[in-house]
């Protein structure tokens, strides 16, 4: 007997659920859901209207397989949404995939797609395409999720540290991606197909990134859960969203006016939450007074400079795919994540900093003690350490962790 | 002495007679983690490269205030004694990104007990004709600041010199492992760690000396013969022999493995006729894959059946050291292969230092039993 | 042929006696400080049951944790073979065994032979095993041969336990026992969380009918209902579960001497 | 005037009485199964002597795991802030606080006024905490109490491998079987708690003067241990698992005016 005796489609019943919460949405929030709305009903038809479909980690950059009129998926977004979505429909995949030996300690965003691949709950993609980064528990899960199934995988190498050297060694490995692509789908990219792309990605990069300054300001305009969809990069989706983000925010700065009635602190957010327990950042608002102003996975690099040719942006996307969240925090030396951590708590004038160890996160783990010391001796703010599952509740509950929390205010924040 | 006795009198702790000797007479020791570190460029400066081994440590008390509970025990252990000094004798320390674990180890070893030279190389994680040149590339770097650091100059001459001594020692271990393939082999599999492990922590010259004498003495050594069962062991990385005895007390006979502290590491002759250092990097990376190398899931596979069968095991002991992401993926991949092909494959998850020995050992007797041995 | 299987385990030790295919009989007593004296007043109060002693017995097999000290014993075969065996000898057609003992859990699969095939156990931590069973029932002052039923018989609403640790789960039971809850709805919320960690340690080795719980667990209706439920299947137990290791010991001491 | 702290333990609830900034009372009752009539119970006796009358009671607080369920109309606070408050009440000096309880290990870094800068808790896993050693006393078949003074007799040095309570009690089991005799046997637990309290300690960091308190205070063997890891001198008040009341008393003070 297995549990996944009861075939179901994963892509159907996500893209019903984003219908439902946008039938939901207060009238004034229902922008925020269009895009993914849009999204997961292309995503169900894809194979339809002839896309070849590619699965990807969502720290990469779609922009190419738009470019080339294929229809990329963000693996991650499936772990997560899983795991938000009643039911915690999340766990039946990560118990798959225990169940056949992958180790329990792997982080949960790649347990959960490795039981959705295994348990053909979604459809099998065309190619799989991943960087290697942002973790050892990413790059084997790809590699074994594509050998597993079957599917012909391309592996962005990732070099250690960031120099001219490096960029240039993945710009190299987006023209080898590329020639992959072209032989497995048949399909050429043409450097004007890029460049649309392109333009629309940069112009939903370069507003986010306004955006995001913007919540440099006190009070701060905005709320962390307004991110663009990303993974729609390089369409017009993505853009417009990002600038009508800004556009509220600009104008909120405007009238002095936060996002918070009264904004008593400012917390930063590094590393995952706990998004299986979605009501707990209004609750940070609505009992401390607390607004979030910078959470790891809502902060974004600007866009790309030059896109005059197609070997320019490929160097551009190189030194962006180097830059994105999670690759930023835990790629390269623990002086990277160190100074960028620094960095925010300044910029962003934090009062103090939570820090999530997601179970799976050798990296935020391993550097926990070393970012809380710097964080208190250079910028003087304390830091709450909080060991967690991003995506499973049955690790530690939403109780203990809200507790937790309630301790920090209670006692050091008191 | 015998060479057996005198390598597994040098395994027992990592500041071992010869190294101390090394030193008075002035020598340079650098330190370093990962089998991908390519030691001949340390060799052909002179200095003596040190394969990193925390042998002996049973506790990562100090190391925990940095690692967390859930990182590998090895770099816990690997980071406890840097920090107890008791690898002061290093003048240096080689980094190197295989794993998250490794490359955290040689952050908090540099922030909180840095040495001398410390530089660092960034590893390819595909194995292509790209990352072989880029991993040239590195090797080229890393040479200049050796250069540089301990003001001497490498040249074709020296280098290829250092490589004919890696390669021949890696002959004589081929030859030790293909008297493992009789019927009553004249090793055990503890006794063969302790010797690589001894080979990795003295000046080669010595080791290939060593070895040599004991293939002799090997001729007409008895071959063991009271075993149940044949086995091979796979995994992340091993140095622990008391972890292979365990197996053995057990009545299954390591004959082989496919570890980097093992035939992984020895299998790959470095060529001496092109580029040496686009050889070098050839050759490290063109090896039986670690699993830190994406995509190599089925040079993995392959390697490992060809090794059960050449040495004729009958189960496979898959190890990995709790909390490591890497193998601990591939056993998702390499345990359904196996079960498809009918391999007997034992999982087993352990921390650096033996722990819960008694529930180890029941589970080899089972898989002994069930086996049929 | 008179053989003798000797289970010595964390909790309890047994000792069984067979000739050629029969039980004569068998004895348990708790394991005592001392893992070979509790082997040697086991087998002797097994060998009276039986009117037999100790040279009347041609072959003697030991297993369990204490298999190693048990002196008298000839041969001595993990406890995972043993209960594949002995499980095997009441149920022919067995294909997956539970076997829970006092810390350690083992889902075990055989074929048709009653051999081994594949296994895994829990360890590190004994969340799950059968210990946190009898902590409750100490705690909660019901004799451990009732736990399963009151655990059926919820009051007012089963009482979700959080903690996987078995020292901690107790103390969390306590708390709600002083909030007033009542004892059954504890026990509902232990086995639950109970059967959930085993679940998913047989779906590791995956589950095929016969499926057979061997054990002190066996005994707990409480368990045995949920997790048949969850699987949807009725699992098998044996007449004397506890004694299944010793059987299997016992059966393997008669192939010793088959084998010669 | 006088205000009353309750802690609410585990294994025993605590009340102390404080008035004008000095400790004047206090009394542990075993919480048993109320932790309601325990409170109830230990603040009467708490305020029997030196006699006093409950009209003149200006504000209770509460702490402790049942800080929630007392028969007052109390206010309460976190067991943190109470036993900074209460070991600077002993030790004007204290930077770090080791609580050791029966269920959680509190290790916190506070400054002069009370203030507290960080902490570190261990509470997920029952090894290390305190009522780990009542598991290993029930298997060695002594008392609790005794724990300490009887592992100082330990003849040899014998590791305790075990990561979890109930396999380490097993190990324990083993050991004896083995031969091994109590006292090395509980020496071997305690370093093993100790360590794992060390480990918390050194990952919040440890400053000078540093005071143990909680029931683990109590534990000779376990100080030792503790002493000899930390390299420092531990400061113990006179009765360590009162310290958190005491902590809540003073805290009470302070919100009374």
């Amino acid at each position: 007997m297995t549990t996944a005796d009861q075939k179901s489609n994963i892509l159907e019943i996500i893209a019903k659920a984003y219908v439902n919460w946008f039938n939901a949405a207060k009238p004034e929030n229902k922008w925020t859901l269009e895009p993914a709305v849009k999204y997961f009903e292309e995503a169900v038809k894809a194979r339809e209207m002839g896309k070849p479909v590619v699965w990807g980690s969502f720290v990469s950059q779609p922009e190419i397989f738009w470019a080339m009129d294929m229809f990329p998926l963000t693996m991650e977004n499936f772990s997560f949404l899983l795991a938000l979505l009643p039911g915690n429909m999340g766990h039946k995949y990560i118990d798959i995939a225990e169940r056949h030996h992958m180790a329990d300690h792997l982080c949960s965003y790649n347990k959960t797609m490795m039981g959705l691949a295994f348990s053909g709950d979604i459809p099998k993609p065309d190619i799989i395409v991943h960087p290697l980064q942002p973790c050892d528990s990413g790059r084997i899960t790809y590699s074994n999720m594509a050998e597993i199934l079957g599917v012909p995988a391309f592996a962005i190498d990732i070099p250690l540290l960031r120099t001219e050297r490096g960029y240039s060694y993945v710009a190299d490995e987006f023209e080898r991606m590329v020639s992959f692509l072209e032989e497995h789908t048949g399909r050429k990219l043409t450097y004007e197909k890029l460049k649309e792309a392109m333009e629309w990605s940069n112009r939903a990069y370069a507003y986010y990134f306004k955006a995001d300054e913007l919540k440099k300001n006190v009070p701060c305009p905005l709320g962390e859960a307004f991110i663009p969809p990303f993974y729609m990069a390089g369409r017009v989706e993505c853009a417009e969203y990002a600038e009508r983000l800004y556009g509220i925010g600009q104008a909120k700065v405007e009238k002095g006016e936060g996002f918070l009635r009264e904004e008593k602190i400012r917390l930063g957010w590094f590393s995952t939450g706990a998004y299986f327990d979605m009501g707990m950042q209004p609750w940070i608002r609505k009992e401390f007074g607390a607004s979030i102003v910078h959470t790891m996975l809502g902060s974004y690099p600007g866009p790309i400079e030059d896109i005059s040719t197609t070997r320019k942006i490929f160097e551009g996307l190189a030194r962006q795919l180097l830059e994105l969240p999670m690759a930023r925090e835990t790629g390269g030396l623990a002086e990277g994540w160190m100074e960028y951590a620094i960095r925010i708590c300044r910029e962003y004038k934090l009062d103090a900093v939570f820090l999530t160890l997601n179970m799976g996160c050798k990296n935020a783990w391993a550097l926990a003690k070393l970012l809380k010391d710097e964080i208190a001796d250079r910028v003087g703010i304390p830091t709450l350490i909080l060991e967690m599952d991003a995506l499973d509740s049955r690790v530690v509950s939403s109780e203990s962790i809200r507790s937790a929390i309630t301790n920090f205010f209670n006692t050091i924040l008191a | 002495m015998t060479a057996l006795e005198e390598l597994m009198e040098l395994s027992r702790e990592p500041y071992n007679p010869l190294v101390k000797d090394w030193k008075e007479k002035g020598g340079k020791v650098i330190g370093f983690v990962c089998s991908y570190v390519p030691e001949e460029i340390l060799h052909a400066a002179g200095l003596l490269p040190f394969r990193i081994t925390p042998t002996g440590c049973t506790t990562t008390l100090e190391a925990d205030a940095y690692f967390s509970r859930i990182n590998c025990t090895f770099c816990r252990a690997c980071l406890q004694m840097a920090l107890e000094g008791k690898f002061g004798f290093l003048d240096g320390l080689v980094g190197i990104n295989p794993c998250d674990h490794i490359r955290r180890l040689w952050d908090l070893w540099r922030l909180k007990a840095g040495l001398p030279f410390m530089k660092i190389l960034s590893l390819p994680h595909r194995v292509h004709e790209g990352a072989v040149e880029w991993y040239k590339g590195e090797i080229q770097i890393f040479k200049g600041e050796v250069e540089k650091a301990f003001d001497t100059q490498i040249n074709e001459d020296s280098l290829g010199k250092s490589i004919e001594i890696f390669n021949t020692s890696r002959e004589w271990i081929r030859k030790l492992y293909d008297l493992r393939t009789k019927e009553n082999p004249p090793l055990s599999g503890n006794e063969v760690t302790r010797i690589i492990v001894a080979l990795l922590h003295i000046p080669r010259e010595e080791g290939n000396k060593l070895l040599e004498r004991l293939l002799n003495e090997l001729e007409n050594r008895k071959g063991i013969s009271d075993y149940r069962a044949r086995l091979m062991v796979a995994g992340g990385a091993c140095d622990d022999p008391e972890f292979i005895e365990v197996i053995e007390k057990a009545g299954g006979l390591v004959v082989t493995d496919s570890l980097c502290f093992g035939s992984r590491y020895f299998f790959e002759r470095v060529k001496t006729d092109d580029d040496l250092l686009r050889s070098l990097s050839m050759a490290y990376l063109n090896r039986p894959f670690c699993a830190g190398m994406a995509g190599g899931e089925r040079n993995r596979l392959n390697f490992n059946l060809e090794m059960a069968q050449r040495f004729s095991v009958n189960g496979i002991v898959f190890q990995k050291i709790r909390w490591c992401d890497l193998w601990g993926g591939e056993a998702f991949y390499l345990g359904e292969k196996l079960k498809e092909l009918g391999i007997p494959y034992l999982s087993l998850e352990r921390e650096y230092w033996l722990s819960g020995q008694e529930q180890m050992k029941t589970r080899v007797q089972a898989f002994l039993e069930m086996i049929g041995k | 042929m008179v053989t003798a299987g000797v289970d010595i385990g964390s909790l309890t030790g047994k000792a069984l006696i067979m000739k050629d295919n029969e039980i004569l009989s068998w004895a348990m007593i708790p394991t005592g400080a001392d893992g070979a004296l509790t082997a040697n007043k086991v087998m002797e109060l097994a060998l009276d049951k039986a009117g037999l002693s100790h040279h009347d017995v041609d072959y003697t097999v030991s297993t369990g944790y204490g298999r190693v000290i048990t002196t008298f014993a000839q041969q001595n075969f993990s406890e995972i073979s043993c209960h594949a065996k002995g499980a095997h000898w009441f149920f022919p057609d067995v294909r997956t065994i539970l076997d829970m003992g006092g810390q350690d859990c083992k889902a075990i699969r055989c074929d048709e032979t009653g051999k081994v095939t594949d296994f895994v156990m829990n360890d590190k931590c004994a969340a799950g095993a059968g210990r946190s069973i009898e902590v409750m029932a100490d705690l909660l002052q019901i004799p451990l041969d009732r736990v399963g039923e009151c655990s059926l018989d919820i009051k007012a609403a089963e009482i979700p336990i959080s903690t996987v640790c078995v020292v901690f789960a107790k103390s969390e039971a306590l708390s709600q026992l002083r909030r007033g809850k009542h004892k059954n709805d504890i026990l509902a919320g232990v086995c639950r969380a109970l059967s959930i960690r085993i679940l998913s340690l047989l779906q590791r080795v995956g589950i095929e009918p016969q499926f057979v719980i061997s054990g002190g667990i066996a005994k707990n209706i409480g368990i045995v209902q949920r997790l048949g439920e969850k699987m949807g299947l009725i699992p098998r137990i044996c007449i004397e579960p506890q004694i299944v290791g010793a059987l299997g010991a016992a059966l393997f001491a008669r192939e010793q001497i088959e084998k010669g | 005037m006088i205000t009353v702290g309750i802690d609410v333990g585990f294994l025993t609830t605590k009340a102390a009485i404080s008035e004008g900034g000095k400790v004047i009372a206090f009394h542990e009752v075993l919480t048993g199964d109320s932790g309601r009539e325990a409170s109830a119970k230990a603040v009467k006796a708490a305020l029997s002597s030196p006699a006093m009358d409950s009209k003149d009671i200006a504000k209770i607080v509460s702490t402790g795991a049942g800080k929630g369920d007392i028969p007052y109309d109390g206010e309460q606070a976190t067991e943190m802030l109470c036993d900074v408050k209460g070991a600077l009440y002993y030790f004007p000096l204290a930077k770090t606080v080791i609580d050791m309880g029966a269920e959680c290990v509190r290790v916190i870094r506070c400054g002069p006024t009370g203030r507290v800068l960080d902490f570190g808790l261990n509470d997920k896993c029952a090894a290390g905490a305190g009522i780990f050693l009542d598991v290993i006393a029930k298997a060695l078949e002594i008392d609790l109490v005794d724990i300490g003074t009887l592992s100082l007799q330990g003849k040899e040095d014998i590791d305790i491998t075990a990561t979890c309570s109930v396999f380490a009690e097993s190990e324990v089991v083993g050991l004896i079987a083995r031969g091994k005799d109590k006292a090395s046997i509980l020496a071997g637990i305690l370093k093993s708690v100790a360590n794992r309290i060390y480990t918390l300690a050194n990952r919040v960091g440890i400053v000078q003067d540093v005071i143990f308190i909680g029931g683990g205070a109590k534990n000779v063997g376990l100080v030792k241990n503790l002493k000899t890891l930390f390299k420092k001198e531990l400061l113990i008040p006179q009765n360590p698992q009162v310290i958190g009341a005491i902590g809540a008393a003073l805290i009470a003070q302070e919100r009374s005016q």
